[in-house]
C-alpha cells in the first residue's frame, strides 16, 4: 500500500469506529441511563423496586403539606404524580410548580419516603418583574 | 545506500555532536568510535530513526527515514546497547521471537544452527547463563539477518572472548562482501579493517 | 508567512509581552465593569433571589476551563504533528489557568449549590466529568513536571492532553443527554438567550475579563518557558 | 503484520506463564481489596448487595492498574522495547498486540473469579452474568487506556504514582457504567443501557488507544 491509501484506510477505520460507537450510545440512550426517573417511569414500574432511587419533577401547586417535621407534597411530570413524604430541611428554592429532586425508596403503598430532597432550578434568569410579567401572560394565554 | 546530512543532536541540553555527514554505500564498514558520553549510542538511534535529531535528517536510499518508519526498519538490524533477551526465555524461543518481530523468515533448523554457531544451548533460559553468553544470544540474529541489508551494531564486540569475537568479525566481513552495509561503535580496536571510521568528540 | 515567523520562540517572545499587558489591562477594566453590572446593576432573579449573582463568575469559570481544555488539546496536537516548539510551550502555560478556572468552577459551584439545590455537591454527570477534567488538567501538570528532558516532556504531555479531550463533549453536553441536577445552558447558539439582557450582559463581560486574564497569565508564562529553556 | 501480533501476544503470555506468581498477585490483590470492606464497613447484607457492585468494579479497576507498570517497563529495561519499534510491523498493532496480552492476563481472571466475591456480598446469582459481562466489556478498555499511561510514564522516577494519577481519570467513566449495569440490573431494571455504552467505550479505545500508546512510546523511547 502507498503511504496515501494507508493513511486513507487509517481515517475509514477511524471514522466506522466513530460510527459504530455513535450507534452503540445512541442506542444506549434509548434504555435507562438517568440520575433521575420521572413519575410516569415510576407508575410505569421502570424504576428500581425496593431500592434507593431519585425522582425528580415538579412540585404539584397547591400540594404542599405541612405535619409537623414532615413535609407531603406531590411530584408530577404533568403525565403522573407521585405523593412524596420526607422530614427535614428544605432547600430555599424548593417552591410549588418548581423542579425537585428527591432520593429515597417507594414505599408498598406508593408513596415515596425521601431521605434527601433537591430543589432544580431551571436555565432561565429573569428579574421579578419580567417573571411576574411572564406569568401572567401565560395565565390570559390558558384563559383563552 | 545510507546517507546523514548536518545531523545535531542535543540530550539534555547538550550538544552530542553537530555538522555530521557522511555516506555509507554497499560493502562498507563504518566505524564509530569515541570517548564514554560522546554520542555514540546516540548517533546509532538517530541513523536507526528511534531518535529524530534536532537538525539534519538521515535518508535511505534517497527518501527521509522518518516516512519511511516500518519500511525501513525492516531493511536494518540495530542490536542496541542492552541485549534485548528475556531472561525467562530460552535462546531459542528468543530468537525465533526476534526474527518474527523483525519480519525474517526463520524455520526452526536455522534457528537452531545460528544458536549452534554461536555455541549457545538452546533449552535453557537465558537468565542462568553468562554476560558473555547472553551476548552472544543477542548477536546470534545476525546469523539469521543474511538478508537484511543494514546493519547497525552498537559495541558488538563487548563482554566476547576471543573466539567470539572472531567469529563475529566473520560474520561482518561475510556481510560486506555480500553487500551489506554495517554501522557499528566500539572503543576498542575491532581486530579488522573498517572501510570508514568517524570519531566522535 | 507571518504565522511561521512567529511560531518560533525568539521572535514570539517581544509579541508575547506586549499581548500580555494590553490583555492584562483589559481584563482588569473589564472584571470591573463586569462585577459592577453584575452586582449592582444587574436585577435580583426571580426565583433564586441575589444567590444568583454567583453566575457573574461561575459560568465563565466554567466556560473557560472547558475552553483552554480544547484550545491546549489544539496546540498539543500541532505539537505532535509539526512538532513545533512553541505549540508545547503554549499548552504547558495554559494547563495551570486551565486547572484554576476548573477549581473554581467547581467551587463557585458548590457554594451555589448549597442555597438553591439544598447540597453541596451531588454525583451528577455535569459535576461528575467536571472533577474529571480538574484530575485530567492536574494529570497534565504532573506529567509535565516529572519529566527532565522539555521536548520530551511536550510531546508526552501533548498526548495526554489528547486522549483527555474526549471529556470535554460529555460535560458540555451532559445536561443534555442525562436527567441532571445541574441545569440546562442560559446560553446557546441556537436559540435566545434564557436570561434578562442586563444580567447576559454582564455575564458577558466577565466572560471577557476571564479570556484576557487566560491570555494575558498565559503569555506571561510562555515567556517565562522560552527564558527558562534558554531560548 | 498479524504475525507480529500474533508473536507479541504468545510471547508475553509465554512470560506470564515462566512467572505465574506475578499474574497470581494481581488476582490475589483484587481479592483482598474486595474482602477488605466487609471488615471495613460491616457486614450487613443489605449494605454489601448495595455496594457489591461499586466494590468488585474499583477492586477490578486497582488490580488491572496494579499490573500496568510492567507492561512495558520490562521491555524498556531489556530492549526488547526498541526492538519492537524497529520492528517490521506498525508499532500500534504491536501496541495494540500487548495490551491484549494485558487484558488476557490481568482482566480475563477477574471476569472468572468475580462471581466468587459476588457470593462473598451475597449477591443474587441471576447477577454474576451481567457482573461478569460488564468486566468483559469493561476490562479491555481500562487494559487499551492503561497502557496510554504505562507509554507515558516509561522510565520517569515515581512513575507507579504519577500513572495512577494519569490513568485513574480515565478509568471513571468505565467504573460508571460497568457499577451502573450491574445496580440497573439489580434493581430489576436491566443494566442494557449502560452496557452499551461500555461497548461504544471499547469500540472507540480499541479503534484509536494504539494510536495513542505507539505515539507514547515513540515519545518515551527517544
Amino acid at each position: 500500500m502507498k503511504p496515501r491509501h494507508k493513511r486513507l484506510a487509517a481515517i475509514a477505520f477511524g471514522l466506522a469506529a466513530l460510527g459504530i460507537a455513535t450507534a452503540l450510545v445512541l442506542s444506549a440512550f434509548e434504555k435507562n441511563l438517568v440520575f433521575f426517573f420521572t413519575p410516569t417511569q415510576v407508575v410505569a414500574n421502570e424504576a428500581p423496586q425496593g431500592r434507593t432511587f431519585r425522582i425528580g419533577g415538579m412540585v404539584q401547586t397547591g400540594s404542599v403539606k405541612r405535619e409537623g417535621i414532615e413535609v407531603r407534597f406531590v411530584v408530577t411530570d404533568t403525565a403522573k404524580s407521585i405523593p412524596v413524604v420526607y422530614s427535614g430541611a428544605l432547600p430555599d428554592l424548593f417552591r410549588e410548580g418548581k423542579g425537585v429532586v428527591a432520593q429515597g425508596q417507594l414505599g408498598a403503598d406508593g408513596v415515596f419516603r425521601a431521605r434527601e430532597v433537591l430543589a432544580k432550578h431551571d436555565e432561565n434568569y429573569m428579574p421579578p418583574e419580567a417573571a411576574h410579567a411572564v406569568e401572567k401572560a401565560q395565565k390570559t394565554l390558558q384563559l383563552k | 545506500m545510507l546517507e546523514a546530512a548536518d545531523l545535531r543532536c542535543e540530550r539534555g541540553g547538550r550538544v552530542l555532536f553537530e555538522r555530521l555527514s557522511f555516506r555509507l554505500g554497499a560493502g562498507e564498514f563504518l566505524r564509530v568510535s569515541g570517548a564514554n558520553g560522546s554520542g555514540k549510542t546516540s548517533l546509532l538511534r538517530v541513523l536507526c530513526g528511534l531518535l529524530t535529531p534536532s537538525r539534519g535528517s538521515v535518508r535511505w536510499k534517497g527518501e527521509p527515514v522518518a516516512a519511511l518508519r516500518e519500511e525501513y526498519a525492516r531493511q536494518l538490524v540495530y542490536l542496541g546497547h542492552a541485549p534485548a533477551v528475556k531472561g525467562d526465555l530460552t535462546a531459542e524461543e528468543n530468537l525465533s521471537i526476534a526474527c518474527t518481530l523483525a519480519g525474517v523468515a526463520a524455520s526452526r533448523d536455522a534457528v537452531k544452527s545460528a544458536l549452534a554457531r554461536f555455541a549457545l544451548p538452546d533449552d535453557v533460559p537465558v537468565r542462568r547463563l553468562s554476560q558473555g553468553q547472553r551476548r552472544r544470544a543477542a548477536l546470534a540474529r545476525l546469523a539469521l539477518s543474511g538478508g537484511v541489508p543494514l546493519w547497525l551494531l552498537d559495541e558488538p564486540f563487548a563482554a566476547l572472548d576471543a573466539e567470539g569475537i572472531e567469529r563475529l568479525g566473520a560474520l561482518l566481513s561475510g556481510h560486506a562482501e555480500k553487500g551489506g552495509a554495517i554501522v557499528f561503535t566500539t572503543h576498542q580496536d575491532p581486530g579488522f579493517a573498517a572501510t570508514r571510521t568517524l570519531e566522535l568528540a | 508567512m507571518k504565522w511561521f515567523w512567529y511560531a518560533s520562540p525568539q521572535t514570539f517572545y517581544p509579541l508575547a509581552g506586549r499581548i500580555a499587558r494590553w490583555s492584562a489591562l483589559g481584563a482588569a477594566v473589564l472584571a470591573v465593569c463586569g462585577l459592577y453590572i453584575g452586582f449592582f446593576v444587574a436585577p435580583t432573579d426571580a426565583q433564586q433571589g441575589e444567590a444568583y449573582r454567583i453566575i457573574f463568575i461561575h459560568v465563565p469559570a466554567a466556560w473557560m476551563s472547558m475552553f483552554i481544555y480544547v484550545v491546549m488539546a489544539v496546540w498539543s496536537a500541532l505539537c505532535l504533528a509539526l512538532n513545533t516548539r512553541l505549540s508545547g510551550m503554549m499548552a504547558a502555560a495554559l494547563a495551570p489557568t486551565g486547572a484554576l478556572f476548573t477549581f473554581i468552577a467547581l467551587w463557585t459551584g458548590s457554594l451555589w449549590g448549597k442555597p438553591t439545590w439544598g447540597t453541596y455537591w451531588v454525583w451528577d454527570a455535569r459535576l461528575t466529568s467536571e472533577l474529571i477534567l480538574l484530575f485530567l488538567y492536574l494529570g497534565f501538570i504532573a506529567l509535565r513536571a516529572s519529566i527532565d528532558d522539555p521536548r520530551r516532556a511536550d510531546r508526552a504531555a501533548a498526548v495526554l492532553a489528547v486522549v483527555g479531550v474526549v471529556n470535554v463533549p460529555i460535560i458540555y453536553y451532559s445536561v443534555q443527554w442525562w436527567n441532571t441536577l445541574h441545569q440546562g445552558a442560559s446560553v446557546s447558539l441556537t436559540r435566545a438567550p434564557s436570561m434578562a439582557a442586563t444580567m447576559l450582559t454582564g455575564m458577558l463581560v466577565m466572560a471577557l475579563a476571564f479570556w484576557l486574564y487566560a491570555i494575558a497569565v498565559s503569555m506571561v508564562r510562555v515567556r517565562c518557558i522560552i527564558r527558562e529553556r534558554g531560548e | 503484520m498479524l504475525a507480529a501480533a500474533r508473536c507479541v501476544v504468545y510471547r508475553d503470555l509465554l512470560l506470564a506463564l515462566r512467572r505465574r506468581g506475578d499474574v497470581a498477585v494481581a488476582l490475589l490483590f483484587f481479592v483482598i481489596v474486595a474482602s477488605l470492606f466487609p471488615l471495613g464497613i460491616g457486614a450487613e447484607p443489605n449494605l454489601l448487595r448495595s455496594i457489591a457492585p461499586g466494590v468488585i468494579w474499583v477492586a477490578a479497576l486497582l488490580s488491572s492498574m496494579l499490573s500496568l507498570g510492567r507492561l512495558f517497563a520490562a521491555d524498556y529495561d531489556d530492549g526488547t522495547l526498541e526492538q519492537m519499534l524497529l520492528g517490521a510491523a506498525p508499532l500500534g498493532v504491536v501496541a495494540a498486540a500487548k495490551a491484549f496480552a494485558h487484558w488476557l492476563v490481568a482482566g480475563l481472571p477477574l471476569v472468572a473469579i468475580a462471581p466468587l466475591i459476588a457470593l462473598q456480598y451475597d449477591l443474587g446469582a441471576g447477577l454474576w452474568g451481567i457482573l461478569a459481562l460488564s468486566l468483559l466489556v469493561g476490562t479491555p478498555v481500562l487494559s487499551l487506556l492503561g497502557a496510554v499511561g504505562a507509554a507515558l510514564t516509561l522510565g520517569l522516577r515515581g512513575g507507579g504514582v504519577l500513572l495512577s494519577l494519569l490513568v485513574l481519570p480515565l478509568y471513571v467513566p468505565v467504573l460508571i457504567m460497568g457499577a451502573g449495569a450491574v445496580e440497573m440490573a439489580a434493581a430489576g431494571l436491566g443494566g442494557g443501557g449502560q452496557l452499551l455504552v461500555l461497548g461504544a467505550m471499547l469500540v472507540l479505545a480499541a479503534a484509536f488507544a494504539p494510536w495513542a500508546i505507539a505515539a507514547a512510546l515513540r515519545i518515551s523511547l527517544e
